[in-house]
């Protein structure tokens, strides 16, 4: 298993270089230079050219390639372009904030979502079932910039029971308090999908589940219906849903770049926008060589999973 | 000569991405405020500040925040008054102006504030190897080319002499107005600490920590901590040479236009930064100024949005006139703007001192439009480029019916929409038909880099030697009386060959809580002048 | 025949039949099949008409794909023009409104139309021919190309794809078209990897091997055997890849990058409400397009389903 | 009765249309998950005779089959048809000659027919890869053709394979394989996902057709009695392993092979008076380990009948063998 | 004799409801059950005989499932209508089943001891440890060596004869009355498969168990049945002793799946067949759903269904064959071969009722 892991973290490697050579060639694909956003319109071509030093543009690609990727072995991101901030600190600040949106998101969701999909695929036919199986669909279809605004404009604006955005609020009172005042509608707006993804497909490998042989014997057994669920149903339904999870977990940095924005949440998201439009190259960089790497952590830990929960899986 | 000032440049809000829709806000961890609470002010800015570095300000929100902590010589209450604050001008012959610095002016860490500092700052910008955005303002002192950059002959500007600790004298090229030295040099410039500064190599300055994390002020107040895109704490300086601050904290807040409204609704928020750097867009003004113990005040402003033309291609005045013609540029301002602005007949808003009164906007004459173009022999068939940089709803949805307005004169326009760099980069290649450009002026009246031939933001081509030469006679006078008849030659000349179509100046807005006394002036690049004066009484 | 019941005793009845008697007797010709005599085809189609919500959404959806066809003529409004009040609520024939320039919102909404079915139909065109090549390639050749496509595949699906989307689209200029293109070179791992696991399957299946035997060229068999064979499952993942595409692109319009002003997107509609004014007092500019990506978006996410169980065979009693 | 070992076709006829020595099939060679599917399968096939391949799942007869109709490369051995490596054939051209002359028929009979396609197409495809016909019309024609030699309606031609019944499908994989004209046809497991009242309809069809096209069979399957049946010679497998090769009545009467002996002890036949008295043999697979393998391979106990054995072993089965016929000769006397 | 009937089975008709309309799957099926005796069923794919045997265990899907009609009486009570916890009870406890499938019949994440010992802690309320012990008996008493390390191996690490044996340890953890075993070695090789057959026979003499065991193969019938039913088209057309239905077939099905098999005697020429295929339940055909495909159709076959004719008192068949008015018919040769076996095994005995053997052979 160590051995596997370590292989699985050594393969990741070139796949990681080639999410940094394909970003870097994406952001020098622009028509445009950054430096234009951070030099007055009337500077001179040398003041310019002192711009461009200063923030390393002077050189060939390959090399800024090069030069980036030794600094960043050395946990050197780089630095803003405009602030001349280094990356990290701003990067590290903004990732607690999309976690707990995100975290809060996902866990809330899971702890809806396995037992909606149970019941529904349990009363596979029935109205509860319709009615669950139409409601997922409604959350998946449903935009979450719609529904955000929608929210916003019902519960703050109308009602005024929730802030319109930010994560914590000033002259308020309490901070966990607080905080959870504000998590509300944007947790709202993200679990909708969420809850409605991990329902339909629960209660889709839920009966596939009920549908194989050995649960036939379980219930020939004479088993009680829950023992049946509970000890030969879910843990066969989870290992599919490990692959959900898994495709869900990135999404911790990565996923909430519209509800951030709508909510104005101080986040990962929000800052990938703003670093795409001021051209942040070294931020935009470090932003999608991180989600590169949650992504390669996930799947590895999605396996990781397999192997622990289904015995036929063994790494060596 | 212009946009790198104080003053609220439109582009800023397409550069940093900053309009309502898009920009960028947040609250983070700011320590929260009691009701009543009168020693912190909470102040709101749609733009996030880009830059803490005293030499190089390429945005209008890093320096409206340096400012709190930066002082320059003057301060600049109205657009057409100056007073002393580190030091003072005078001059003879309106060529070598001596500057006497207070003598009280000190640093926070105890140092004086010296003639030194003085000369060390306008040293540094002319340094041919800084990263700066602001050599227009010492292009007038001697031994310094037309872009502010210390000729190859000199290791040091012969122009500025150190005469003693609280003296020095500022020689420029050719006799200036007072008043444009006071507001390129004595305003714009903030003086910064030799002894922080001085032993970095230029060229490394603005990624050092002290340009990116200051720690020594001349200013009201001292700079705590940035946290990216969210918040700037400042704290008062208890040791301010023009007497310590009444408010003792000062939190500048980023957000968007809509969280600015509702944090107002909600009592977050003393003011607005105002300008082109903390205003809701003027068509939710309205929303503002329905809240209770909000005080809303508009004014003119210096910012001007434009249609600009590609000169080389449409080189006939009578076909970039016919444009004018065919703009119905009232019904923008009345209705899009919801009548909070006013149209340009030239480069110069009511807000400016320079402004013909007697020069009238062309009328919106489709038909006349029409009848010019087909005199001009003008091609109807080629659809004209026309190219809309995002970022400014107004300004967009203006596109939107500049291209209706034209095609109803039967000329077809293809619009497109670039973020600003890529606009720009299409603007200085010439690469357009014609496009939308905001400007944001000075209170000075040159306007030189935009369509004298060469200048730095002259993205039309314009080569016209009357302008040129019109523009050189303005520099050259030294008083308003001097310059007043030239420029209004200028913009006389401006409407007859109509190089760019000027379109609307909208008004900017001060916005605050009743209980601050202080706030957004009508000469908004000043506002911070009486900063250490502002208060907060709750009345209640 | 009738009276032969209860009448078992006729003699009559009580001869051997044969060949050329047996013809006249019901359920009997010479060979009688053991199932229902339908082409998959028409199994399909008959079982997913039986889904009523499904054909509900099918028919919205070629009212949709009829709107965006036809939006010159049913607009009441031309696209672009400011021909109103500006601003105004719902008046005379402006049954949803003007925006802030004094254009019609419901003809901008019908145009909005177009966007959505361009990018929806066009992005999934893109990454369905990108994908079903690279995965049938993969599956079948297995090996190193294979491993070569999965790398990359890998790759793609480690980029987070609304980030990339976002950052290519605004860096390369938004537009309609770059929208769509790159919506469909971005989304095609997916599917590479359905088609290549299927295809995995499929070439190990007697019948595969049975046109090898037979002699059939290797393009012969990719796509005369494996393709029919991997289509209903593309076109299931099409049609949510449709539905996909049209939320991303709502979201990317609503984000400012999406497709170009002037022309209307549903997601450029609605994100004017991103301004306070409009989401508190003037919900008929938002809310309707909002409600038409749902329904749209809603509609195909049914239509999907249907033929996923039509093709699968899911009971629906 | 032919137990006595007579030879099925005449001594001088006998013209072996397929030679297979020393087959190897490994899978995954080399690597931890190898599979060795086939480790040693020799034996010949006469043309005009049916060739039973038996033996448990998984002893490497379908690997057998798809080797030698070029499925895949062989690991090692050496097989050749009519007289040619088939390793050899390289060319387009030539793979489509022996693709012509070679056919398969497949165990599962809707597995085997591509889901999508109609019957004619199925039909008409085999047709057209070998440009046997030279344009539409002649296709259908021929394609109705086929469909009534195999049995079936020609209406039948404008469906879809799941339309029929599995012994329909089977049949028009048969007509499939005829298409080509072939000499030699492979029938792996052909019968085995059959009902047994079908299984006999199609038993009977191949060999009608045999006899009508003068084909030779390697029919492959695990149901002894249906293998005996159809069989003139039988082979044996076990573990990659062929064990025992001779005619059909003789490995009845007379199996060496303690695995043949075990195999038909096993099979249930539909008499209870039979099987409450039959006795059965385990094997112990202890038998094929040598220790020694240089003598130990196919060795000739009789003419026609081969056992995989250790040289030493063969006077043993030769014995054994003697006594079998004898009593099989005083039971049917 | 004593009533040793343990389970009756009446006039069951099962129908599904499917996207192509209502399968008639079970089309009136009767069959009784006694105490230790092996009751083969035997019949074409889709015939009905797993629909009716899983309806016994009420295993059926509650989804699309409808019971038309009929009883199923096990010891008196219908099982039909016992509640599901009630039919918990009996599952697994008096009513134990094997299915066909073993590689996916058992939970790949679970230990295999423990899915033998689930049901014991069910019905035995005994504690886990002792049910262990009683698992770790039932897999040395169904041959799985080493049961102390085997107990906790997982299923993919069995081969397909070992889990078939750990599904029949499962049905047998409770010393059920009735064991179930659809297609228990179908999948299994020949001589996996006489030993699982072997087992079975060995338990069922040792636990008295009644079995009923499903199959297509009527060989395996031969070795394990006491009686068997032949099943064509969700009916029951022939039952008797096996002894009756393989030396005495009555109905033409019987004879055409008899024949159609090739023996291991030497010297056949060509193989009997029945042409044709089943009927598609979906349309049931009117009259003798056999009818189509049958060599010997009467008319009246076509136009109404037959009735049960009774041969002997444990011998019945559903054919218009055995009616008084019917004319003689020659059954196929291998049929007449076995017939006389018949003839040979019974006849002195005098067991036989003469009637149906003489109407049958007499047209030779
Ligand atoms: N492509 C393959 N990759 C790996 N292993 C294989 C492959 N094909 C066959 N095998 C393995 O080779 C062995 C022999 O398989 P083969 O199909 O030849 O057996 P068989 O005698 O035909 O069995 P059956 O009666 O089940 O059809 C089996 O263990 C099988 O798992
Ligand atoms: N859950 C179900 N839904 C719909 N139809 C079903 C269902 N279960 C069985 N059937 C149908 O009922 C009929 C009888 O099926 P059954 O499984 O009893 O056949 P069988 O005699 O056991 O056949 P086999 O020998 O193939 O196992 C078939 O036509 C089958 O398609
Ligand atoms: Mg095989
Ligand atoms: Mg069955
Ligand atoms: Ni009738």
């Amino acid at each position: 298993m160590k051995k596997y892991i370590i292989k699985r973290l050594l393969t990741a490697i070139p796949v990681l270089l080639m999410i940094s050579v394909g970003a870097f060639i994406m952001m020098n694909l622009a028509p445009g230079s950054p430096t234009d956003l951070y030099v007055s319109p009337d500077a001179t071509p040398v003041q310019i050219e002192a711009t461009r030093r200063a923030l390393g543009l002077d050189q060939p690609y390959h090399i800024q390639y090069f030069r980036w990727l030794g600094r960043a072995l050395q946990g050197d991101l780089g630095i803003n372009y405009s602030t001349r901030y280094p990356v990290l600190p701003i990067l590290i600040s903004r990732i607690g904030p999309t976690i707990t949106l995100m975290g809060t998101t996902l866990v809330f969701s899971y702890l809806i979502a396995i037992p909606l999909g149970i019941i529904s695929a349990r009363k596979n036919g029935t109205w509860v079932d319709n009615l669950l199986t139409g409601g997922s669909f409604v959350g998946v279809s449903i935009p979450n910039f719609f529904l955000g605004l929608g929210l916003i404009y019902i519960f703050s604006v109308q009602l005024r029971w929730f802030p319109t955005g930010g994560m914590s609020e000033l002259g308020g009172s309490g901070g966990f308090l607080s905080a959870i005042h504000h998590l509300v509608l944007p947790v709202i707006v993200l679990s909708a999908f969420y809850i409605a993804n991990m329902t339909r497909y629960m209660r889709a490998t839920m009966i596939q589940v009920y549908g194989e042989n050995y649960i036939r014997t379980a219930t020939a057994k004479g088993l009680a219906s829950e023992v049946i669920l509970t000890r030969h149903g879910i843990r066969n339904a989870l290992i599919p849903v490990i692959t959900i999870i898994g495709t869900d977990l990135p999404r911790l940095v990565g996923g909430a770049i519209v509800t951030e924005q709508i909510f104005q949440w101080p986040g990962l998201g929000r800052l990938t926008i703003m670093a795409i439009q001021q051209r942040e190259y070294p931020m935009l960089m470090a932003i999608t060589v991180l989600s590169a790497v949650v992504v390669l952590f996930a799947n590895l830990l999605v396996d990781i999973m397999y192997a622990v929960v289904d015995p036929r899986i063994k790494y060596n | 000569a212009c946009g790198n000032g104080d003053v609220p440049d439109l582009e800023d809000d397409g550069a940093t991405g900053g309009d309502d829709t898009e920009e960028t806000a947040a609250e983070g961890d700011v320590p929260e405020v009691e009701e009543g609470d009168t020693s912190t002010l909470m102040v709101g800015l749609t733009n996030a500040p880009d830059s803490f570095n005293p030499f190089y300000r390429p945005g209008v929100a890093g320096t409206w925040i340096q400012r709190f902590f930066y002082d320059s010589l003057l301060t600049m209450p109205t657009a057409d008054s100056f007073e002393p604050a580190l030091g003072s001008f005078e001059t003879e012959d309106n060529q070598v102006f001596t500057v006497t610095i207070d003598e009280n002016a000190n640093w926070s860490d105890g140092e004086p504030v010296t003639a030194n500092d003085v000369a060390f700052t306008l040293n540094t910008i002319a340094d041919p190897e800084v990263e700066t955005s602001l050599g227009t303002s010492v292009a007038m002192i001697e031994g310094t080319n037309s872009s502010g950059v210390r000729l190859e002959e000199y290791d040091e500007l012969p122009g500025v002499e150190v005469v003693d600790e609280k003296t020095l004298t500022i020689t420029t090229k050719s006799p200036v107005d007072l008043a444009y030295l006071s507001e390129f040099l004595g305003f714009n410039v903030l003086i910064a600490p030799e002894h922080v500064f001085g032993d970095i190599e230029v060229a490394d300055i603005p990624n050092s920590e002290a340009a990116t994390m200051p720690s020594v002020f001349s200013g009201a107040y001292e700079f705590v901590e940035y946290d990216t895109d969210n918040y700037v704490h400042l704290e008062a300086n208890p040791d301010y040479y023009r007497g310590a601050p009444e408010i003792e904290t000062v939190y500048a807040r980023i957000m968007n236009g809509t969280a600015m409204i509702t944090e107002f609704q909600a009592g977050n928020l003393h003011m607005a930064a105002g300008g082109g750097i903390g205003m809701v867009p003027v068509q939710d003004i309205s929303l503002l100024e329905d809240i209770d113990g909000l005080v809303v005040d508009e004014f003119p402003s210096f910012n001007g949005q434009y249609m600009i033309i590609n000169n080389e291609r449409f080189d006939d005045p009578q076909v970039r006139q016919a444009f004018a013609y065919a703009l119905n540029r009232e019904l923008t301002v009345e209705n899009l703007l919801e009548g909070r602005g006013e149209v340009l007949a030239s480069t110069y808003s009511s807000a400016s001192p320079y402004k013909d009164e007697d020069l009238e906007p062309l009328p919106y004459d489709p038909d006349l439009a029409r009848e010019m173009l087909e005199e001009a022999g003008f091609d109807f068939d080629t659809p004209l480029e026309f190219v809309v940089p995002t970022g400014n709803a107004v300004r967009e949805q203006n596109g939107d019916l500049i291209e209706q307005w034209l095609s109803e004169i039967g000329v077809e326009v293809n619009q497109s929409n670039y973020d600003f760099p890529t606009w720009l980069a299409m603007a200085n290649d010439l690469d357009y038909d014609i496009g939308l450009m905001g400007w944001g002026h000075t209170a000075d009246p040159n306007i030189a880099s935009y369509v004298q031939t060469g200048g730095a933001s002259n993205n039309m081509g314009v080569e016209d030697p009357v302008i040129d030469d019109l523009i050189e006679q303005g520099m050259s006078g030294t008083d308003f009386d001097e310059r007043y008849p030239v420029y209004a030659e200028l913009q006389q000349h401006l409407q007859d060959e109509m190089p760019i179509v000027p379109l609307y100046s909208d008004s900017q807005f001060g916005v605050r809580v009743d209980y601050l006394n202080g706030g957004i002036k009508e000469y908004w690049a000043g506002s911070l002048h009486d900063l250490h004066e502002w208060t907060l009484d709750p009345q209640d | 025949m009738a009276q032969n019941v209860g009448n078992k005793n006729a003699e009559a009845m009580f001869h051997l039949v044969d060949a050329v008697e047996r013809v006249n007797f019901p359920g009997n010709e010479a060979e009688q099949i053991a199932t229902d005599g339908d082409s998959y085809i028409k199994t399909v189609a008959k079982r997913f008409f039986k889904n009523k919500v499904a054909v509900v959404s099918l028919v919205i959806f070629i009212i949709l794909v009829l709107t965006a066809v036809f939006a010159n003529q049913i607009a009441p409004h031309p696209r672009d023009a400011s021909v109103g009040r500006f601003q105004a609520a719902p008046y005379d024939n402006f049954y949803l409104g003007t925006d802030d320039i004094g254009r019609d919102v419901l003809s901008r909404l019908i145009h909005g139309t177009q966007v959505s079915m361009i990018v929806g139909l066009g992005s999934v065109m893109v990454y369905v021919i990108i994908g079903t090549t690279l995965g049938l390639v993969s599956g079948y050749f297995g090996g190193f190309v294979d491993s070569v496509i999965m790398r990359i595949t890998e790759a793609f699906m480690s980029f987070p794809f609304f980030m990339v989307i976002l950052t290519l689209v605004s860096l390369l200029g938004s537009g309609l078209w770059v929208v769509t293109i790159v919506l469909g070179v971005l989304s095609w791992p997916p599917l590479c990897r359905l088609v290549r696991g299927q295809v995995l399957t499929l070439k190990k299946q007697d019948f595969v091997l049975a046109a090898v035997a037979t002699g059939y060229s290797t393009p012969g068999i990719l796509f005369i055997h494996i393709l029919p064979n991997v289509l209903s499952p593309i076109l299931v993942n099409a049609t949510f890849g449709i539905a996909t595409a049209i939320l991303t692109e709502a979201s990317l319009s609503f984000l400012g990058v999406g497709v170009q002003r002037p022309r209307p997107s549903w997601g450029n509609i609605l994100s004017e409400a991103q301004s306070l004014r409009v989401l508190a007092y003037e919900p008929w500019r938002w809310i309707p397009a909002g409600i038409l990506i749902f329904v749209a978006v809603l509609a195909i996410n049914f239509i999907g389903d249907g033929l996923r169980q039509a093709i699968e065979g899911e009971n629906k009693a | 009765m032919r137990w006595e070992g007579k030879p099925l076709v005449a001594e001088a006829e006998k013209k072996a249309i397929v030679e297979i020595s020393e087959l190897k099939q490994y899978f995954n060679a080399g690597k931890k998950n190898e599979v060795r599917a086939v480790k040693d399968v020799s034996f010949s096939i006469y043309e005009g005779e049916t060739f039973g391949l038996v033996g448990e799942s998984g002893s490497g007869k379908s690997t057998t089959g798809r080797a030698l109709i070029k499925l895949g490369d062989i690991t090692g051995g050496q097989i050749s048809y009519k007289g040619q490596d088939i390793n050899d054939i390289k060319r387009r051209k030539d793979l489509l000659t022996f693709r012509k002359s070679m056919q398969m028929i497949f165990q599962d009979p809707y597995a085997s027919l591509n889901p999508r396609l109609t019957v004619k197409e199925i039909i008409g495809g085999a047709l057209k890869v070998h440009g046997m016909t030279q344009n539409s019309k002649e296709r259908t024609k021929r394609v109705y053709e086929l469909l009534e030699s195999v049995g079936l309606n020609r209406q039948f031609a404008n469906r879809y394979p799941s339309e029929f019944s599995g012994g329909q499908c089977q049949r028009v994989g048969i007509a499939r394989a005829l298409a080509v004209e072939p000499d030699f046809i492979i029938c792996d497991e052909a019968i085995s996902a059959l009902d047994v009242s079908i299984q006999a309809q199609v038993v009977n069809l191949l060999k009608e057709l045999k006899e009508q096209n003068n084909l030779t069979y390697l029919f492959i399957a695990h149901d002894l009695s249906m293998v005996k049946y159809i069989s003139d010679r039988i082979g044996v497998m076990n573990s990659g392993r062929v064990l025992e090769v001779c005619e059909a009545d003789e490995l009845y009467i007379a199996p060496l092979h303690p695995y043949t002996e075990s195999l038909l002890s096993a099979i249930p036949t539909p008499d209870p008076e039979a099987e409450r008295k039959r006795v059965r043999t385990e094997y112990d697979p202890k038998y094929h380990h040598y220790d020694d393998h240089s003598n130990v391979g196919l060795h000739e106990i009789a003419p026609e009948h081969f056992i995989y054995c250790h040289k030493d072993e063969i006077a043993l089965y030769k014995k054994k063998r003697e006594k079998l016929l004898r009593q099989a000769k005083q039971q049917y006397a | 004799m004593e009533d040793r009937t343990i389970l009756e089975v009446k006039d069951l008709a099962i129908s599904f409801q499917t996207f192509e309309g209502v399968v008639k799957a079970v089309r009136g099926v009767d069959f009784t059950l006694k105490k230790g005796e092996t009751l083969a069923i035997v019949g074409e794919s889709g015939s009905g005989k797993s629909v009716s045997t899983k309806a016994i265990n009420r295993l059926l899907p509650k989804k699309n499932t409808m019971i038309e009609s009929g009883e199923i009486l096990f010891e008196g009570t219908d099982l039909l209508k016992l509640s599901e916890k009630e039919m918990q009870k009996v599952r697994g406890n008096d009513i134990a089943m094997i299915f066909q499938d073993p590689m996916t019949s058992l939970n790949p994440t679970m230990q295999v001891g423990k899915q033998i010992a689930e049901p014991i802690v069910k019905h035995k309320g005994v504690s886990k440890e002792e049910a262990k012990k009683q698992a770790l008996d039932l897999m040395d008493l169904v041959g799985i060596k080493n049961p102390t390390e085997n107990y906790k191996s997982y299923p993919h690490q069995f081969s397909g004869g070992m889990r078939q044996r750990v599904m029949i340890a499962i049905a047998l953890a409770c010393e059920p009355k009735i064991l179930i075993a659809d297609e228990p070695t179908t999948a299994l090789d020949v001589t996996i498969q006489a030993q699982i057959l072997g087992l079975m026979n060995k338990l069922k003499k040792e636990l008295d168990t009644s079995i009923i065991f499903i199959t297509h193969d009527l060989g395996v019938v031969a070795q394990m049945a006491d009686r068997v039913a032949v099943m064509y088209a969700g009916q029951i057309v022939e039952h008797g002793t096996a002894d009756e239905i393989f030396y005495n077939p009555m109905h033409p099905y019987t004879w055409g799946l008899l024949a159609s098999m090739p023996t291991l005697d030497v010297g056949q020429t060509e193989l009997y067949t029945i042409p044709g295929s089943p009927p598609n339940l979906l349309h049931p055909p009117v009259g003798d759903a056999f009818a189509p495909r049958n060599e010997f159709a009467l008319e009246i076959d076509f136009h109404e269904e037959p009735d049960m004719f009774k041969v002997s008192d444990t011998h019945y068949a559903k054919t218009w064959l055995l009616h008084p008015s019917a004319p003689a018919v020659e059954p196929p040769e291998e049929v007449r071969r076995r017939k006389a076996k018949f003839e040979s095994l019974y006849l002195g005995k005098g067991e036989i009722n003469e009637m149906g053997g003489e109407a049958l052979g007499s047209r030779s």
